[in-house]
């Protein structure tokens, strides 16, 4: 499978565009203006991207509490992201969700979620739907490293198997579940080794190179769709970041972290290869400013959404 | 009106579902082949087939999990706990998920969602086969809880849980799915409106009682004692737990002025602490003459032995007694 | 007396358990190198060693049956749930194992173990991790619960619960890590009888104020307030909630003859609601002037948004025209 | 490792104590005199005889809902065990814990479960308290093949894995999970490689031949006392009842009945072994005798024992 040139661009703008968002809501956060916690996945963006945009519309993703790049990847919109970042009435989720719980059913993105391995069994019943309703579609799960010791995650996979659902298991291993290093955590030290005892086949790649995440998803669909089998994948990659706002980082070195951010960098990497192959740089550098551009109007516009309504709290609990 | 058990008017009703929905589909531990460890399912594998049936190993938490997924993508699942203590297992996608997502998700989800579970005691099988768990999910917003007693509630209730856009925690005493009555087959109704009612099962004017479940049944027997002859009990099955029918309470509290709440589960935190502090904390408190009771299981687990189990499960003579007690109170 | 955190407190508490039981550990997500989610375990590892404070895989199903196993064997396990709602993933261990198997077994094996966890909302961190679950677990025969509403309180009810031979779930809300006091670092106490104990932060004779975790906290801001300044207000920290100080707001009521609960925790089948029917079922019927409220979070998840958790969680002025509404209904 | 001839009687008589105290049980319960459930181990006598009396005293065990099997062969008495299912003052629980309940502290019996899978994280948990003790003795945890699908189950085994506990996992795979066989049940097909994934070595045995569980069992814990790691071993064996007393068998055939308690039943075979060894067939009836002697003397004191008390089941919920 090769890709086009659109789409190489398009893998190229989708990571900037979550790079970008998430370095805003930084900016944001130091300035007080945003409530609550976050969990910024800069430095994976080319797992999120390569694999969303192996999907279309129709197939499905469940995503986690570091789910800003697998919602944009999918299609959402910034200002409504944003919006529910900032607790407006525009937000996604009516600013009832937050950082940890957008969900954007027109995308299908059936949603984020604040619970470690929360999404598993939530994903092996929209694949049990998806085959139900004969559709040609699958739905990709992603987690992290961390959940992986999960409970949930072993019903699920289990599940999954021997039904035959066209589930696409895709495991973030950016290495560390908080403060705990992956290594530290699962024992027998491979996460495909545990696919594989469910009789799932899996795959570890490399989660920082954009295309061969792209080409890895699209295969894994195809063969789910033709063999009616669910897949894993094992996409190793680095949060940049802390854990979260309050995280001194004492469990790992700066050496790894600026290892991680100067070789590996997703976006150095993808750019330095478009150049490469002959892509001009003033056509990256557009596709930047306008990436620039859409974010600072979608803050703007964010901040001018009136706040999220706050009567019917109670009547709006229910369907 | 055919007569039938409680466990085969809720196989009525399942079978309705599965007719009428293709969406429809029942999953859990043993409900093919076996018919569910109570036999409610018994003979569904056979008619509707693998696909809308479901045998799954036994992981109460994939199961639960499954429901929720199938019912945000437009299945509409129910999913069995073989005894509803192991809904322990299974608390994740029920609370934190399938209670939260339409909430959380701003409106743009629904979870209609089933969970169905055998609850309670009075079998012998000790502290983790025998709890009544409901008051738990009265707890969370987000969840329904329906409690039938009988066979034309159970199969009301189901049908009206169906029809709901919400997740429903739907607890069957063991000890109802063999009593037996007439039951109306009625199609399905056209909302969910009867979630949420309470019904007065008998009238009266000296004191309302009020109970769900399988409690309902032993009330009943109470109430026709000899010893209480001479007064005029009410008698309420609230059927649905979240949301509670507080009105109906409070006007029949209001008719009669003393208020006793039977239940066998355990009363810290449960719901019949919550229809007390509803009574009282409402107009009918200047209409109560004496202080309201709450009958309920004891603090303590299930014991095995029968008459172990009978301390701990308030008996018929428990209620004949504090009836007579509350009335005579004065 | 050195002024410290509730986080703090907690800290020093947990040293000493170490200090003098070998048996003691701890164990739980992040609570080594990083110290905690919210620092309360900060620097125990470097000073006690990894045998002692144990950092886990994400995996509280384990982490609570660890306990258990380790209790009945004779260790002194304190296990942590990082947020509390993650206890979802624990209640197998904690409410089918933990609290019944001292029963169970008839009394063979005691299960002394402590499960804290972070719990409550006001953080923005919305519907999964800011719930104030503590009723649920009043509501199991077998696990006492405490939950601390600042530093000293803390110090000592962590003690009272290390003494204890019982499963006790401990749950510290977020707001109360960061507040300060003077704190006496009382030993060990000789016996457990703190736990069951509520206290009078301040006396008063118009109307019983009773709450519980950072509710209190709340309700002393209010009742500070120049609205209030003509009612005495007695306000009850219950510290646990089970077993219950019933008879402490049983006698507090036969004086005030008023009664308004706080809590965060929504209301349905809540620890409130035992508190309200516990008093209207006791003699303190007869000196209740008016209805006792329950001013719970609204039936609803937690949301994100700052103004929209100030809706859920009851407010400072909540509380103030509550008291006002109650003792002015007459 | 070579069995003496004391050992192989015992094994004999603790299989036979087994099958006949379940035999009174079946009759006391057509005679109804028995409330509540119960779940039988005829068929599978011979792992929990090889697997309790590889271990010492000192080493515990954890049982499951069809316990009565492991708890004999760690050493309870019948005479307590039938009180305690006929709800008597003088049952291991005094009445409150019933058939699936039972725990003895004093031989190393944890307890039974009637939670599948609800052993195995206490498991884990004793494990760690006989490291940290520095003591010579390992936790046996027996489960069913249906145990394997629950979430617990995986997290048990990681940390066991992880934290290097002396931890023997034994699962008792009777083929079925009530109504379910394993095959249907457990994806990839292999309860041994799920063990491995986690690091843990693993073996499968045939789970009726008494002599084989007992050896291997012996060989798991000094393998476990020397490499402190934990082991897994898997019985094949086949229960001849239904799954307790409302079970109609439809999801097996008579024929596999019968080949299983024809074929390949524990106590015909090793007796057979025994006596082409050279022992004597009155060895055997004289030990017969005894077991039977002992079964009618602990029916008949359990029937004078005292009804269990019902006073403080409140206060008894409490240590
Ligand atoms: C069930 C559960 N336990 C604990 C937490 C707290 N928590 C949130 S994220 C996290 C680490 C998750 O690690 P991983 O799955 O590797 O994802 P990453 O953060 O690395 O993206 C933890 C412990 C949680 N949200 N849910
Ligand atoms: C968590 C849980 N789910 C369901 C049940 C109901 N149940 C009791 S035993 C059983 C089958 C167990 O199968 P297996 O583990 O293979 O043990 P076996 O009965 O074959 O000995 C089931 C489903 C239970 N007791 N616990
Ligand atoms: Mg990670
Ligand atoms: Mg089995």
């Amino acid at each position: 499978m090769s890709l086009d040139n659109n789409k190489k661009l398009e893998l190229f703008r989708t990571m900037l565009l979550i790079r970008l968002f998430e370095e805003a809501l930084e900016e944001m956060f130091s300035r007080g203006i945003l409530h609550g916690t976050m969990h910024l996945s800069i430095g994976q963006e080319a797992t999120a991207t390569g694999a969303c945009l192996a999907l279309t519309k129709e197939d499905l993703i469940t995503s986690t509490h570091r789910g800003h790049g697998h919602c944009l990847a999918k299609g959402a919109d910034t200002f409504r992201m944003f919006a529910e970042l900032l607790g407006r009435e525009d937000g996604y989720c009516r600013g009832r969700g937050g950082s940890m719980h957008i969900a954007d059913l027109s995308n299908g993105n059936l949603g984020a979620n604040g619970v470690v391995a929360g999404s598993l069994t939530i994903a092996v019943g929209a694949g049990h739907s998806l085959k139900m309703q004969k559709k040609d579609n699958v739905i990709l799960c992603f987690f992290g490293d961390g959940a992986v010791n999960e409970g949930s995650f072993h019903e699920a996979l289990n599940l999954a198997s021997l039904w035959e659902l066209p589930v696409i298991f895709l495991c973030e291993n950016n290495q560390y579940g908080m403060s705990m290093a992956s290594e530290n955590a699962i024992a027998g030290g491979s996460i495909i080794k545990r696919a594989e005892s469910y009789g799932i086949e899996g795959i570890s790649i490399d989660g920082n190179d954009v295309e061969n995440v792209y080409e890895t998803v699209a295969g894994c669909k195809e063969s789910v769709l033709s063999k009616g089998k669910p897949r894993f994948i094992e996409c190793v990659t680095y949060r940049y970041r802390g854990h979260s706002k309050s995280d001194r980082n004492l469990y790992r070195t700066d050496e790894e972290i600026n290892f991680w951010k100067e070789e590996k960098d997703p976006l150095i990497r993808f750019s330095g290869k478009l150049l490469e192959e002959g892509f001009k740089k003033s056509d990256l550098e557009n596709i930047e400013n306008e990436v620039k551009e859409e974010i600072k109007n979608s803050v703007k516009k964010a901040l001018e959404s009136p706040e999220s309504s706050e009567t019917n709290l109670e009547e709006d609990s229910y369907a | 009106m055919p007569e039938m058990s409680t466990g085969q008017a809720i196989k009525k009703a399942l079978s309705l579902c599965l007719d009428n929905y293709e969406e429809a589909f029942l999953a859990g531990e043993d409900i093919g082949i076996y018919g569910g460890a109570f036999g409610v399912t018994d003979g569904l594998l056979e008619q509707y087939g693998e696909n809308r049936v479901k045998d799954t190993p036994i992981s109460e938490d994939v199961i639960a999990g499954l429901g929720v997924g199938a019912a945000i993508t437009g299945m509409r699942p129910i999913v069995e706990m073989q005894f509803s203590d192991f809904i322990v297992n299974a608390m994740d996608p029920i609370v934190n998920q399938a209670a939260k997502l339409h909430f959380m998700y701003g409106g743009s989800v629904d979870v209609p969602l089933i969970v169905r579970g055998a609850s309670g005691g009075g079998t012998g099988a000790a502290a983790q086969h025998s709890q009544s768990l409901e008051s738990w999910f009265c707890h969370v917003p987000g969840l329904k809880v329906v409690t039938p007693s009988g066979p034309q509630n159970a199969y009301d209730l189901l049908l009206a849980s169906f029809v709901d856009r919400n997740p429903i925690i739907f607890m069957e005493h063991k000890l109802i799915y063999k009593i037996k009555e007439e039951v109306e087959t009625n199609d399905f109704p056209k909302d969910s409106s009867l979630l949420g009612k309470g019904k007065i099962v008998s009238e009266g004017s000296d004191i309302t009682v009020v109970s769900y479940s399988n409690m309902v049944n032993t009330v009943k027997e109470a109430i026709k004692d000899k010893q209480l002859e001479k007064y005029s009990v009410e008698l309420i099955d609230l059927m649905t737990l979240s949301p509670l029918d507080v009105d109906l309470v409070i006007s029949s509290v209001n008719k009669t002025g003393r208020l006793l709440m039977c239940q066998e589960a355990s009363g810290d935190s449960s719901v019949g602490s919550t229809i007390i502090t509803r009574v009282v904390s409402s107009d009918a408190f200047k209409k109560i003459k004496t202080p309201p009771k709450l009958l309920s299981g004891l603090h303590s687990p299930m014991p095995s032995a029968k008459h172990l189990e009978n301390k701990v499960i308030p008996q018929k003579d428990d209620i004949i007694n504090s009836i007579i007690e509350i009335i005579e109170n004065e």
